[in-house]
């Protein structure tokens, strides 16, 4: 079988989340590997989420949020931004290849690159074959 | 018993022991020496003055898992975790080391309910003691003698082992100790010379200098207790202290543990884990209040614990002068120094 | 190289006169500890303190880990070296003291040792600096026509390695981890009680020292530190199994000056990186 | 451990045909916690919705999960199914399989692997979940007006006219703002006093209103519905309660000043009121001109003031007020135009600004309404310079909206008034509003002259000294112009009031990068602000007429009284708090936070948040290190465990 | 203990839960033993604790509120901690539903000292949630196999309202018997209350039981404790008279893990009942008793 990775989503309430409802109302398929939790800002996203969610295996972390100058929160976005790039930063330095950790300003209109964004990432999640480096092997077997 | 091999052969020796079960023994680490299993006989390594982490991890490692299970069944279903004992040889423990598995015996199974872990490892486990290196001056740091330790110290040991030369003389202490030895067949016989040798050398070793002061236990413990109110001994000895967990965790009487639930997935593992009294959330209660808030209590506690609650509960010091919690604090704090100032107090 | 014997002299003339003068209840200094190689921090109260004061190659602590120790101590006098006045001025920047209860007595330092390997540390862990940033009384000559080296200099190696070999590297370095937590409380910046680490509710990582736990604990604290770190490097110093934090630390710290343009530390009136924004910052750090 | 229902809705085939619904509730029903799991067409449907209920009461649920389309759809259906059914209504957690799961594949295999992924992680999220409550709390139910402009005192007299109590607030000695100063009003041409003036005096009358006029707001605390304010009454001099405007004193007072009504075209005594239709008409002193503070004598005004008015002994004094809604309404300035220096205004006396020339026209004026320059001659030519500073990258890239038609407005009332050739140098004329292509068209028929093309420098004529030349580009006709002028009047951008950064900051506004005042949203919350029970009327917001002025300011005291006429309200529930047991004092919420909701509680070395401010953004409660901030209903524990069902299968 | 490894918790059933107070933070679990062998092997005394086990959560040191002359079951009775985070383990056992299946390990620590009272009176002084053991220990002493061996038997019980008095039903049968002297008392009453108003010292003041062969046996909050003990030293109650039990912050219940210690003291496992001249001997740093 082909590998499928598990991608997690961390979506906005307001601009990615919404984004990613109108994609589905204009039916735009795109692959089902995105798991999303929504936030109500992509200021929510505590780095820590972002290394835990590897560490419980995800391949792929992709956060979502409004465009810069668009949130809902006026300036939640533009913290996001400087501490999302700092984890990337540190992932990156760790040894963790980057890619698999994305962001993107998505907002409530953009359905077509809402799907467009998930599609690419899934493809190239897909290339980078399963991440293991961060995941956690302990205590997954049943008893 | 006294046998003796020719350090040139002494991978022979760890092939042997490596045959007979598992073989532990220091193992040159980036910063240091510590015990680890010894996979491949070259590894043996005789040129280390004493480990960063004292083989107490080998009895109680930082990390224990007690009992699996997955939280959605039922309690009965959980798996206790098996211990797996096999016959492990311990080699290299330094003198002040092996005195203090003894001290731990009586906190883990001479007293009130056994520990089963510590019991079952401990039985296993043949002690292959290793006198200091008595032509190196004993570190700055290391104070075993004030605590009754001679360098070359047998005691706590099954089998102890002296250099001679390019010898390795092994003597047997404990009748594990002779077992071991007489199925050790590479091993030659000690000569009377290498008799006499090595009980010199222990001698010997009893005058080897390290820091010393002249220490009653019971006085000490009074003394203790006569200061233990007074805030400002305890506050001028703790300026410096961090609060980190360094002298507690590489110490070789230091036992406190902690007990956790890890799970992942709805499975889980109860485990108990190192914990320091030095750490601020040592003595926090669930209702929030914690008696222990600031570092001098802290700092205060451990030293307590070591040279006079221990001695009242158990008779001893629980502390063998290793000289580890001076060397490795980041601040260069000194127990024995805090002693020696007690005592002025 | 700094005349040590000098500076100790004038950091004992300069603690008997604040404490003389009861303006300043807290001297914070050096003293000797079980030998010389291995002095101490330490509090001096009274003028019969000041005495015991030391200062030497071997007296790198942060200082500035102390301040918060005193907060009956209207003001505090603390011995600084680069290192520590750039701790002090990220403190003073999160409002943890302020400028004005301090006096700084500067200290200029080439020539500092790690007592553990008797290497000097002076172009690896200070950011390239040996005059403090921030003072009130300079205890020595300003140091000036030493090599400059880059404080990222030390970093070529492994950022030229590929991100497998990285991994290997940090993944062995962080598995060593006994979790003493030396790291943040030698750290000047890390004053959090409790630490993330030890929250119950979240529990962000297991406690026992285990891979998955160290890794969390390490990023999320390289992290916690990402513009606030001064490379001090004391993280690394204290670390008894001698993990290189520094290493990361400083990345981090060359990162966030390239992106925001700005060193931790350096300036009383910038504020921490990741507590700031502009609008124009670019999205090319997010790629 | 949980009492979990999870309820899958086939949602007719729109989720049933890519997601295999009754798998899935199979599915949950075999997760921990979960007692019961049931699939049904239609979940939001009546019988859907008793469904619920009825399980809630059967199997004693204690969290209920509902797998069907987005959370944006039908959250705000099911949360109140459970809460009639007895369970707080945050016990709900939407599994949204339709619009993120069924409508965007084709692939039953996939669509139902995703749904159950989804699905667990709801399950492990809910399991965390807390009942939440919304705390109540008793409003003000007055209100208050920044700014006395033609949008505050609207704002006042249609909040007071319902009878709320409004507390006006101007900085200047009288109200009126802007349009008091000018004569007529485009596209009527009708008199801007005889309209404004009649409703400066009704605000003056009012009962409900209280006037505070050369006031300033200096500390605003609180929150919605309970704003406490300080007000700081700068010194007047002048005992307002004594005085009865007999005005003796400003015919004697021999110091004089600069009068900022009249644009510094003319000199004001020293003790004055702005302009004759003045509210209050009560004078107050210029410290900067009057002899007495300026020399240390002279008190003439003292003497000859019968009512004994004059009191040299006042000082600025603090006021305070609480409030349960504030409408800020700070207006504009013109922009500063002396650093263009290609216009030469401060440089030539015949470059005008436009409020100079509404002075000018204004019968009230410095000179009488008579349109004569500086030098007391009446221009010949006179070319009007659209655009100065606006629309333009190098300043302002914003178009100033109004410029265009008070431009076509002085072209008229230069023609009216004057036999000068009028030239309009514009860039395009704008002239979107009711009524006002049409004033444009007969502009255009009163044989002004128009040059399309921006005027690009004004320098002194090389033949006739007295003369200005204004150059452009004729962009029509492609040929540069150089048209010898008497007056040049610049139509210069319109700004923010030069402290718009001090009420940016009381009132916890945030502006755009011009400073205007930010709206909460652009299209649909335009009069809201980011601070809630803050709203923002005129031209402080951006530059618009009067007639949307006042109908902003209509909607912003709309906006207040849905806030002032209730007696109590609900704050929003999913807001943050600080345990502070875990809190390490570093104040970084206090940093960040958009809204001031956290603030440091110096006493216990803690942080604590407002949860009245709070907008539940949970950006504190990621930038604190020590975790000690809970940000309700999206709680570390919530989100990280989420995360763990989402990657267990 | 000897086969059994002391760290890993028997399985036991809940098989009814009350809720003992208005407020719904403090719950009685009463717990049956899955495998009759544990039942057996559990022989206690009023007085010791258990650790309550939840698998993923963690233990909790809980007093064993039931009185070994009950047989069948055990009983616990549990507050919620916690006031901004709710604590995780007493939280997730508010959270059980009856059937469900929970860890113990115990009995631990020692235990109100049965042999020692014997042939005494005995004042038993409680307040609030901390009467859990105390019950134990009265209703040991009320069995009909034991009364005989105590003498006179005077308890003292009081809480803030009457709404968080514990165990009702059963302080009303005790208040019905004649081999027990029992007085309810709240700090404020409500409408309905008929009982006496005052604070525990207060009573004790005035109830002034006599010193005569006589024992008291105290628990409660702290600031109870402070004014109660001066109340029986002026009664004339010496040291060794006095019992309390402590609580600690106990991890691994058997002494090994080393962070609950009162001086050289553990209080798993050489408490948690000590006398006040116990208490006087050992080192003092825990605020609670200083």
């Amino acid at each position: 079988m082909s590998f499928e990775p598990k991608i997690l989503g961390i979506a906005c309430n307001w601009c990615t989340y919404t984004g990613a409802d109108l994609a589905g109302t204009t039916r735009l398929h795109y692959p089902q590997n995105l798991r999303v939790v929504r936030v109500m800002c992509s200021s929510r996203i505590n780095p820590s989420f972002i290394f835990r969610a590897f560490q419980l295996g995800a391949d792929g972390v992709l956060v979502g949020g409004c465009h810069p100058g668009d949130c809902h929160y006026n300036t939640g976005n533009l913290y996001a931004r400087r501490r999302l790039a700092v984890t990337k930063k540190i992932l990156e330095f760790a040894g963790l290849e980057p890619e698999r950790f994305r962001v993107e300003w998505i907002s409530a209109s953009e359905g077509n690159k809402f799907a467009q964004v998930v599609t690419e990432f899934t493809a190239q999640i897909k290339e980078l074959g399963p991440q293991q480096k961060l995941k956690i092997d302990e205590l997954l077997e049943k008893i | 018993m006294l046998k003796k091999i020719s350090i040139k052969k002494i991978n022979d020796l760890a092939a042997a022991l490596m045959e007979k079960g598992t073989l532990l023994a220091p193992v040159k680490e980036a910063a240091g020496h510590n015990f680890a299993e010894i996979k491949d006989p070259q590894q043996l390594d005789l040129d280390y003055y004493n480990t960063i982490v004292s083989p107490k991890t080998v009895f109680l490692p930082q990390k224990e898992d007690f009992v699996r299970y997955e939280t959605a069944k039922p309690v009965a279903e959980a798996q206790p975790v098996a211990l797996n004992i096999k016959a492990t040889f311990l080699f290299g423990v330094r003198p002040c080391d092996a005195k203090s598995f003894q001290i731990m015996d009586i906190h883990f199974h001479a007293s009130g309910i056994i520990d089963p872990y510590w019991q079952q490892r401990r039985d296993a486990t043949v002690i292959f003691g290793s006198a200091f290196d008595l032509d190196i001056p004993a570190q700055d740091a290391d104070f075993y003698q004030t605590l009754g330790i001679g360098a070359a110290d047998p005691e706590g040991s099954d089998v102890f082992m002296v250099k001679k030369g390019e010898d390795l003389l092994m003597k047997a202490i404990t009748p594990q100790g002779e077992e071991i030895l007489a199925r050790l067949a590479m091993l030659g016989e000690g000569k009377p010379a290498d008799k006499k040798y090595f009980e010199e050398y222990i001698k010997k070793g009893s005058q080897h200098q390290t820091r010393n002061m002249c220490l009653d236990p019971q006085v000490i413990a009074k003394k203790l207790e006569d200061i233990f109110h007074s805030g400002e001994f305890w506050q001028a000895q703790s300026a410096a202290c961090l609060s980190c967990g360094i002298c507690t965790f590489v110490c070789p009487t230091c036992y406190c543990f902690d007990i956790c639930d890890d799970t992942l997935f709805s499975r889980g593992v109860r485990r108990r884990v190192w914990d320091a009294c030095m750490f601020t959330d040592f003595t926090l209660e669930a209702s929030g209040h914690n008696p222990r808030t600031h570092v001098y209590q802290r700092l205060r506690q451990k030293v307590c614990h070591k040279y006079s609650f221990h001695v009242r509960k158990y008779g001893v010091i629980s502390c063998v002068g290793c000289g580890r919690c001076t060397r490795y604090c980041p601040v260069n704090i000194d127990i024995y120094s805090i002693i020696q100032d007690a005592m002025k107090a | 190289m700094t005349d040590f014997k000098q500076i100790e002299n004038n950091l004992k003339k300069e603690a008997k006169k604040l404490l003389e003068s009861a303006e300043v209840p807290v001297v914070l200094a050096y003293t000797r500890g079980y030998d010389e190689k291995h002095p101490m921090p330490f509090a001096a109260k009274s003028v019969a303190d000041v005495e015991k004061i030391v200062f030497n190659e071997y007296c790198n602590f942060n200082m500035a880990r102390y301040i918060m120790r005193f907060p009956d101590a209207a003001k505090i006098a603390i011995a600084a070296k680069a290192a520590d006045s750039r701790a002090l001025v990220v403190l003073i920047q999160e409002e943890k003291v302020r400028r004005e209860d301090l006096v700084i007595l500067g200290i200029p330092a080439s020539g500092m040792k790690d007592p553990k390997t008797d290497q000097l540390i002076d172009s690896r862990t200070t950011g390239g600096l040996y005059n403090p940033v921030e003072y009130d009384i300079l205890l020595g000559e300003e140091i000036r026509g030493q090599k400059t080296v880059s404080p990222y200099a030390v970093l070529a190696d492994y950022e030229a390695m590929d991100k497998e070999a990285r991994w290997a590297f940090w993944k062995g370095q962080l598995d060593k981890c006994i979790r003493c937590y030396a790291c943040r409380k030698a750290c000047p910046m890390c004053y959090c009680d409790p630490c993330f680490i030890d929250q119950n509710k979240p529990r962000w990582a297991d406690k026992a020292p285990q891979s998955p736990g160290n890794m969390m604990y390490h990023l999320t604290r390289f992290h916690h530190l990402a513009g606030r770190c001064i490379d001090c490097g004391e993280c690394s110093r204290a670390c008894p199994v001698g993990i290189p934090l520094y290493l990361f630390h400083k990345k981090v710290a060359k990162e966030c000056e390239e992106m925001f343009g700005q060193a931790a530390g350096m300036k009383l009136e910038d504020k921490p990186v990741l507590v700031d924004f502009r609008v124009e910052d670019s999205d090319q750090i997010l790629k | 451990m949980s009492r979990i229902g999870v309820f899958v809705c086939h949602c007719g085939h729109n989720i049933s045909q890519t997601v295999r619904v009754s798998e899935l509730a199979h599915f949950a029903a075999g997760l921990p916690d979960v007692v019961v799991a049931k699939d049904y067409r239609f979940m939001c449907s009546t019988p859907g919705q008793d469904m619920i209920a009825n399980d809630i009461r059967e199997h004693r649920l204690d969290r209920v999960i509902v797998t069907a389309c987005s959370p944006l759809m039908h959250e705000h259906t099911f949360r109140k199914v459970i809460e009639k059914a007895g369970l707080n209504q945050y016990l709900l957690t939407i599994v949204n399989i339709r619009e993120q799961v069924s409508w965007v594949t084709d692939d039953i295999e996939e669509g139902t692997a995703k749904a159950k992924a989804l699905l667990n992680g709801a399950v492990y999220r809910a399991r965390l979940l807390a009942p939440l409550s919304s705390r109540v709390i008793d409003v003000n139910s007055d209100v208050m007006v920044v700014g006395g402009g033609i949008a505050g005192i609207q704002a006042a007299l249609e909040l007071a006219n319902t009878g709320k109590k409004v507390y006006l607030v101007e900085k200047n000695s009288t109200i009126g703002g802007h349009m008091a100063q000018f004569d007529k009003t485009f596209p009527t041409l009708d008199c801007s006093a005889c309209i404004l003036t009649p409703k400066m005096d009704a605000v003056l009358q009012h009962p409900n209103i209280t006037l505070l006029t050369y006031c300033e707001v200096s500390e605003v605390k609180g929150y919605v519905g309970n704003f406490d304010i300080t007000v700081r009454q700068k010194a007047r001099y002048v005992n307002h309660d004594k005085c009865n405007a007999c005005l003796a004193c400003t015919e004697k007072c021999p110091g004089k000043g600069i009068s900022g009504w009249d644009e510094g075209l003319i000199k004001r005594k020293a003790i004055h009121i702005p302009f004759p239709q003045a509210v209050p008409q009560r004078p107050v002193i210029d410290r900067d001109s009057c002899t007495y503070f300026l020399k240390g004598k002279c008190r003439l005004c003292e003497k000859v003031c019968e009512q004994k008015a004059i009191d040299f002994e006042q000082h600025d004094s603090f006021l305070n007020f609480k409030v349960g809604a504030v409408i800020v309404a700070t207006g504009y300035d013109l922009m500063d135009t002396r650093p263009l220096i290609q216009y030469g205004y401060g440089k030539y006396p015949g470059v005008y600004h436009a409020l100079e020339v509404e002075r000018l026209f204004n019968s009230a004026g410095p000179t009488s309404g008579k349109v004569t320059m500086r030098d007391g001659k009446e221009p010949q030519a006179i070319a009007i310079l659209h655009c100065v500073g606006s629309r333009d990258k190098n300043n302002y890239e914003h178009c100033s909206r109004v410029c265009c038609m008070y431009s076509l407005k002085f072209a008229h009332l230069f023609r009216e008034k004057t036999s000068a050739d009028v030239y309009q140098l514009y860039i395009d004329i704008r002239a979107a509003g009711k009524g006002y292509e049409e004033f444009y068209n007969r502009i255009i028929e009163e044989d002004v002259k128009f040059i399309r093309g921006k005027g690009t420098r004004v320098a002194p004529s090389a033949d006739e000294p007295q003369r200005l030349i204004v150059e452009a580009e004729d962009t029509i006709t492609g040929k540069f112009v150089r048209l010898p002028v008497d007056m040049v009047v610049l139509s210069p951008a319109m700004v923010p009031r030069s402290d718009y950064k001090e009420i940016a900051r009381l009132f916890n506004l945030s502006t755009d990068k011009n400073g205007f005042f930010m709206e909460r949203h652009p299209k649909l919350a335009p009069l809201a602000t980011m601070s809630e029970g803050i709203f923002i009327a005129g031209v402080c917001q951006s530059p618009k007429d009067i007639p949307d002025t006042v109908a902003q300011a209509n909607g912003a005291a709309a906006e207040a009284l849905t806030i002032v006429s209730r007696q109590k309200m609900e704050l929003e529930a999913t807001t943050a708090m600080v345990n502070p047991a875990s809190c390490c004092g570093c104040q970084n919420c206090v940093r960040v936070c958009p809204y001031g909701a956290p603030f440091f509680n110096e006493q216990k070395g803690v942080s604590e948040i407002n949860e009245a401010l709070c907008k539940g953004c949970g950006l504190c409660a990621s930038v604190c290190p020590s975790s000690a901030i809970i940000a309700r209903h999206f709680t570390n524990e919530q989100v990280l465990a989420e995360m763990e069902g989402l990657m267990e299968f | 203990m000897i086969n059994k490894n002391p760290y890993i918790p028997i399985p036991m059933k809940v098989i009814k839960i009350i809720d003992e107070v208005d407020t719904r933070d403090i719950k009685t679990f009463r717990l049956s033993f899955l495998n009759k062998e544990d039942e057996a092997s559990f022989k206690y005394l009023p007085g010791q604790f258990a650790e309550l086990s939840i698998y993923g959560k963690g233990e909790s040191p809980i007093g064993i509120a039931s009185s070994p002359t009950e047989k069948g079951y055990i009983e616990f009775t549990v507050m919620r901690m916690g006031t901004v985070v709710p604590g995780t383990v007493t939280s997730a056992l508010h959270d059980l539903d009856e059937g469900a299946q929970i860890g113990i390990r115990g009995p631990l620590g020692n235990s109100w000292p049965i042999e020692f009272l014997e042939k005494k009176n005995v004042v038993v002084v409680g307040g609030g949630f901390a009467f859990t053991t105390l019950r134990s220990l009265v209703n040991y002493i009320l069995h009909e196999d034991n009364r005989k061996r105590f003498g006179e038997i005077t308890v003292i019980y009081g809480a803030r309202n009457p709404g968080l008095l514990l165990y009702k039903n059963e302080l009303a049968a005790w208040q019905k018997r004649s081999d027990i002297k029992t007085i309810i008392t709240v700090d404020k009453g409500d409408e309905s209350w008929q009982g006496r108003e005052g604070f525990v010292p207060a009573v004790c003041k005035e109830i002034a039981p006599s010193p005569q062969n006589a024992v008291t046996v105290i628990c409660g909050p702290p600031v109870m404790i402070r004014f109660t003990l001066p109340v029986f030293f002026e009664l004339g109650f010496s040291k060794e008279n006095i019992l309390t039990s402590l609580e600690m912050r106990m991890k691994c219940g058997i002494g090994k893990c080393g962070r609950c210690n009162v001086g050289y003291k553990y209080v798993c496992s050489d408490g948690p009942v000590f006398s006040l001249a116990d208490l006087e001997e050992l080192l003092r740093d825990f605020a609670t008793y200083k």
